[in-house]
């Protein structure tokens, strides 16, 4: 009975991990971590749970960016929202902060097998996870629109580099401080349609994933949606991050978020219990 | 019968279904403890299942599981091939359902033994027979006793109830467990007062008087200890007053290697 | 007879004589709960008393107080000159004694009312009245109830278990207890094995659900919760569950102006 | 009921302290701490009780010197022996770090009326609490004797400083590696001999307190001993640090270490039990 090396390249890793680089990005603050052997498996829509000191549950942050690092080897990005005591005391680590990092977890974002256009929306520091599935898709050779939201400029996750990542990207505001005044809801019909996308993609708040999958459904668009359901581990081990859903089969259940999910397909998610 | 349990076992509900765990601990000849499995499948609460307290966790998870059928055919052959020392966690509404559980249980292949779920925080919300009294949960052992090969371990696992813990330990002893586990959750209150049961480091105190009372009362009862054990520390604290084996939960939520860790550890010992 | 005991009260055994907490918080008005005071002086226990747990404390000071005569004659009045409002936890060994003591109690000036203690985590170890079952607990509050001023709360202070403490609230209730005080620690173990009792963050979901229990069965019943209580957060828990006041214990020893500034913040709410 | 200021000058305070240096000295860790109010209340022989992250007891710490500092006003100096977790912590923090900080408490050392001959005798950290002592008495133009002693070198406090304390010093290191190799209890007679010492002051291990009591009595000297009990408030509140001591009335009692002492006579504490 010994810890194992995983031995499949799909199977998460628990490593010893260091903050390498802490900088604040609007409201957020941006970490790169170091954890040997997890950017490797690494697939777009994976998060890793991190150990914050003196909690016993973890907290789950999605993968923003793998980075390549001379000193350290490949490290990865994730964008803290200081908001409970765990995100606090993260965004409050300095340069150096060990920390236990278990992943990638979680099932990916499913890729078109045909280069189509995708629709990618985002609000808020949930908008993270996109990033990497924009580079993916474009690599793909599929047509990538990236709409970001948030409630002001702050809250809007790396939107120069967005600009590298996409086609054509529309940010929203709620406060109109910069891009489009509005929410996201009212501008999906629009999005949807020029953007002409046979996928689309949502992160942020249950609200913008619902509106996502209904719009996505209403005009043929398959969707995907990253869900974030609270649990304690992330790992798959307590059942504790009850996603409702509707099985293949038309019949509802409840998935773990973190192992079922937290990428589902958006027409499986029974949006009025979450 | 001895009983070989290996001094570290994964405590019910928080080894997922074994898969999860395979990436973090080499589950052969691991004793793992599955949920809870019940007859029917059952969905699991549907809302906040586990918070975050001082020192650990309230969960009211639900029992979600697939139901009998369906975890004999899919989940314990995937930890059978993976070498795992399976013990099947059973619950019921009934003392019928417990015989049968119990019954069909011994016919399935690599079923190293069961334990008896007697001990959850909050019957009533879960729909599971009462035992209120030492002398119920005693009923549902010698049930699923009788069912079950005599020369394969049945565990009962009891509230870490301090004023009862001593009688039914005794009184599940005599109906024919094996080993007694000290305990389940300890019954407790979410922040917004739904039922629920506290579990990590927050319990181990509870859980140490437990085994101290229990151990000095009733020598010759094998107990296994369970509750907030995190690190090899707080595992030989519990060896050391007396259990034969710690089962650990709510830390593999925290840190998926301490399983293999902790074992690793107290194998350095002997 | 309406009781207003403020809606923060300084639990038994962490204010120290009163004379400790006065740097850190002025005294006047403030619910004071004497640590708990017994015929004769008593030295309390003499190996390690408290040690730090994940999430709390776990204690087994032993009572250590001057006995009756020496309080009346030094602590007492000292309190009352502060303008603390006086609650003296009693405990004894007989019903006798706990008649004696409320009945001294009843005629030194100055006693706001009583606090009976009969949810020790140990009562063998420390010659206690036992009380395992309700009525046990119901005969102390009514041999108390007799001797002391109806005018004057008599408050009974239970263990919180989650098994017992409906029907020992009601029992006390109806023996005369003006509020029920959920609860004096929870019995555990120190690491190495004495008996002991668990406070702190840890035992609040404990509590909770013991306040939430007994709040739905016993609606007519005022509850004072007592466990974890540490910020206005944590106290707003217990109050909105049903609580009428909360008792700030483990949290002093933290941080001796808890209680000042918990009282301070709920004082803003209003 | 509000937090009061303590109005009298003798009654500690609980105040939001920060470091504001940190050093390594040998084996141990030199803290100097701003808690504002604190230094003025000192007395030879207090202590603090510090707030650790993430554990409920507090943990006490004796004071080592009063400094002034220009930037915020006078600050105190502890010396900590990173062992356990609370110490560790605490010996591991950067300037800058915010301390709930509760003090001065505890009974101070008593003080000769006359300008009599003192020995103070220091084992390992705790010979920190003997220095401000050593300068009150030359104050009072008593003659100091010090003898520090520790396992070695890097286990000793201040010696440097020392010298500039006391009119004698005396090192004693178990392995010989600077000053006489040997143990307390060995040198006792020829220090109490040689300093013709009227009161003997006593910090460190119970051994060496329980020594230097014994050795005083022997030779007709009074004793005063820096007790260290365990217990998780230091402020008297809880009970929790048991002292078994004499009366002066010969009855034995158990008092609280944290408020009838940390400083007893030496006489009155009865060793066996501690
Ligand atoms: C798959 C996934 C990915 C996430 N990615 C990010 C990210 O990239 N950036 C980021 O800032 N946050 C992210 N979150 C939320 C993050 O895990 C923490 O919940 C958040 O930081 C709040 O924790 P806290 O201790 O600060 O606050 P608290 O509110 O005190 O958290 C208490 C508990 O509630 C849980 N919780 C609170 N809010 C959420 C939430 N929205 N979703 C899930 N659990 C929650 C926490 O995990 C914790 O167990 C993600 C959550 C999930 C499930
Ligand atoms: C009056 C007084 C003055 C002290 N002065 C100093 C000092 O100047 N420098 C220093 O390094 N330490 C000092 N100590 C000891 C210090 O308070 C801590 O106990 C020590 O740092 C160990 O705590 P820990 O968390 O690292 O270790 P742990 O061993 O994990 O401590 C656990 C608990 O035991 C208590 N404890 C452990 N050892 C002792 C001890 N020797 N005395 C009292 N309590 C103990 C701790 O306070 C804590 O509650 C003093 C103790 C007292 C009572
Ligand atoms: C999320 C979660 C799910 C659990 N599910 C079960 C279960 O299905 N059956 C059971 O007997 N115990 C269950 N338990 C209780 C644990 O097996 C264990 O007894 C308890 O948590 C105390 O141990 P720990 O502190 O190591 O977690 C569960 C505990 C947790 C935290
Ligand atoms: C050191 C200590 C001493 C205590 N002494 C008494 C006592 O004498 N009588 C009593 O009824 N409760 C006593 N208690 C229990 C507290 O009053 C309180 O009920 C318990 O600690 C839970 O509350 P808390 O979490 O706020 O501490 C004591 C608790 C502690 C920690
Ligand atoms: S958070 Fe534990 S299974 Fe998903
Ligand atoms: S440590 Fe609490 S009274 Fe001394």
């Amino acid at each position: 009975m010994t810890a194992r090396a995983a031995t499949s390249a799909r199977e998460p890793l628990h490593v010893d991990g260091e903050v390498i680089a802490t900088k604040k990005a609007g409201a957020y603050r941006l970490l790169t971590i170091a954890a040997p052997g997890v950017p490797a498996r690494f697939r777009p829509g994976n998060f890793v749970a991190l150990t914050v000191a003196g909690h016993v549950a973890r907290r789950a942050f999605w993968i923003h960016r793998i980075k390549e690092s001379s000193a350290f080897g490949p490290t990865l990005d994730i964008v803290v929202e200081p908001r409970g005591p765990g995100s606090r005391w993260l965004a409050a680590q300095p340069t150096g902060t060990r920390l236990a990092v278990t992943g990638p977890l979680g099932r990916p974002f499913a890729l078109p097998k045909e280069p189509v256009s995708c629709l990618l929306v985002g609000e808020g520091y949930a908008a993270a996870v996109l990033f990497p599935l924009a580079e993916r898709l474009r690599e793909r050779d599929c047509a990538v629109t990236l709409a970001l939201a948030g409630m002001d400029e702050a809250h809007l996750v790396s939107t120069l580099e967005a600009r590298r990542s996409a086609r054509a990207v529309t940010v929203i505001t709620a406060d109109g401080s910069v891009g489009s005044r509005g929410t996201v809801g009212e501008q999906l019909p629009d999005l949807l349609r020029r953007s002409n996308a046979a996928v689309a993609y949502a992160a942020g708040p249950t609200a913008v994933l619902r509106d996502v999958a209904r719009a996505a459904e209403t005009c043929g668009a398959w969707s995907q949606a990253a869900v974030e359901v609270p649990g304690p581990c992330g790992t798959g081990l307590c059942h504790g991050c009850p996603l409702p859903v509707l099985g293949e089969d038309g019949v509802p259940r409840i998935v773990r978020a973190c192992t079922e999910g937290p990428v589902v397909r958006g027409d499986r998610v029974r949006w009025a219990e979450l | 019968m001895t009983i070989a349990l290996g001094p570290v076992m994964v405590a019910s509900g928080c080894g997922g279904t074994g898969r999860e765990l395979a990436p973090f601990l080499d589950l052969d000849g691991v004793a793992f403890v599955t949920r809870s499995v019940t007859l029917d499948a059952r969905q699991g609460a549907s809302g906040p299942r586990v918070v975050e307290v001082s020192g650990g966790l309230v969960n009211a998870v639900g029992l979600p599981n697939p139901g009998l059928e369906h975890f004999l055919a899919t989940e314990l052959p995937w930890l059978v091939r993976a070498g795992a020392r399976v013990f099947v966690s059973v619950a019921g509404s009934t003392l019928g359902e417990y015989a049968d559980l119990a019954r069909r249980l011994s016919r399935a292949p690599g079923v190293a033994g069961l334990e008896v779920n007697v001990g959850a925080p909050d019957e009533t919300g879960l729909d599971l027979f009462e035992v209120r009294e030492p002398y119920h949960a005693a009923s549902v052992v010698a049930a699923v006793r009788r069912e079950f090969p005599a020369d394969r371990p049945v565990l009962a696992k009891l509230r870490p109830d301090v004023s009862r813990v001593v009688e039914g330990a005794r009184a599940c002893h005599e109906a024919g467990a094996t080993a007694v586990v000290l305990g389940n959750t300890v019954p407790a209150a979410f922040p917004d007062g739904r039922p629920g049961g506290l579990s990590g480091p927050a319990v181990a105190p509870v859980v140490l008087r437990c085994l101290t009372e229990t151990a000095r009362s009733l020598p010759g009862v094998p107990l296994v200890a369970c509750g907030g054990v995190h690190d090899a520390a707080s595992a030989r604290l519990f060896l050391g007053a007396g259990a034969v084996a710690v089962q650990i939960g709510t830390a593999l939520l925290h840190d998926p290697t301490t399983v293999a860790r902790v074992a690793a550890e107290l194998g350095d010992d002997a």
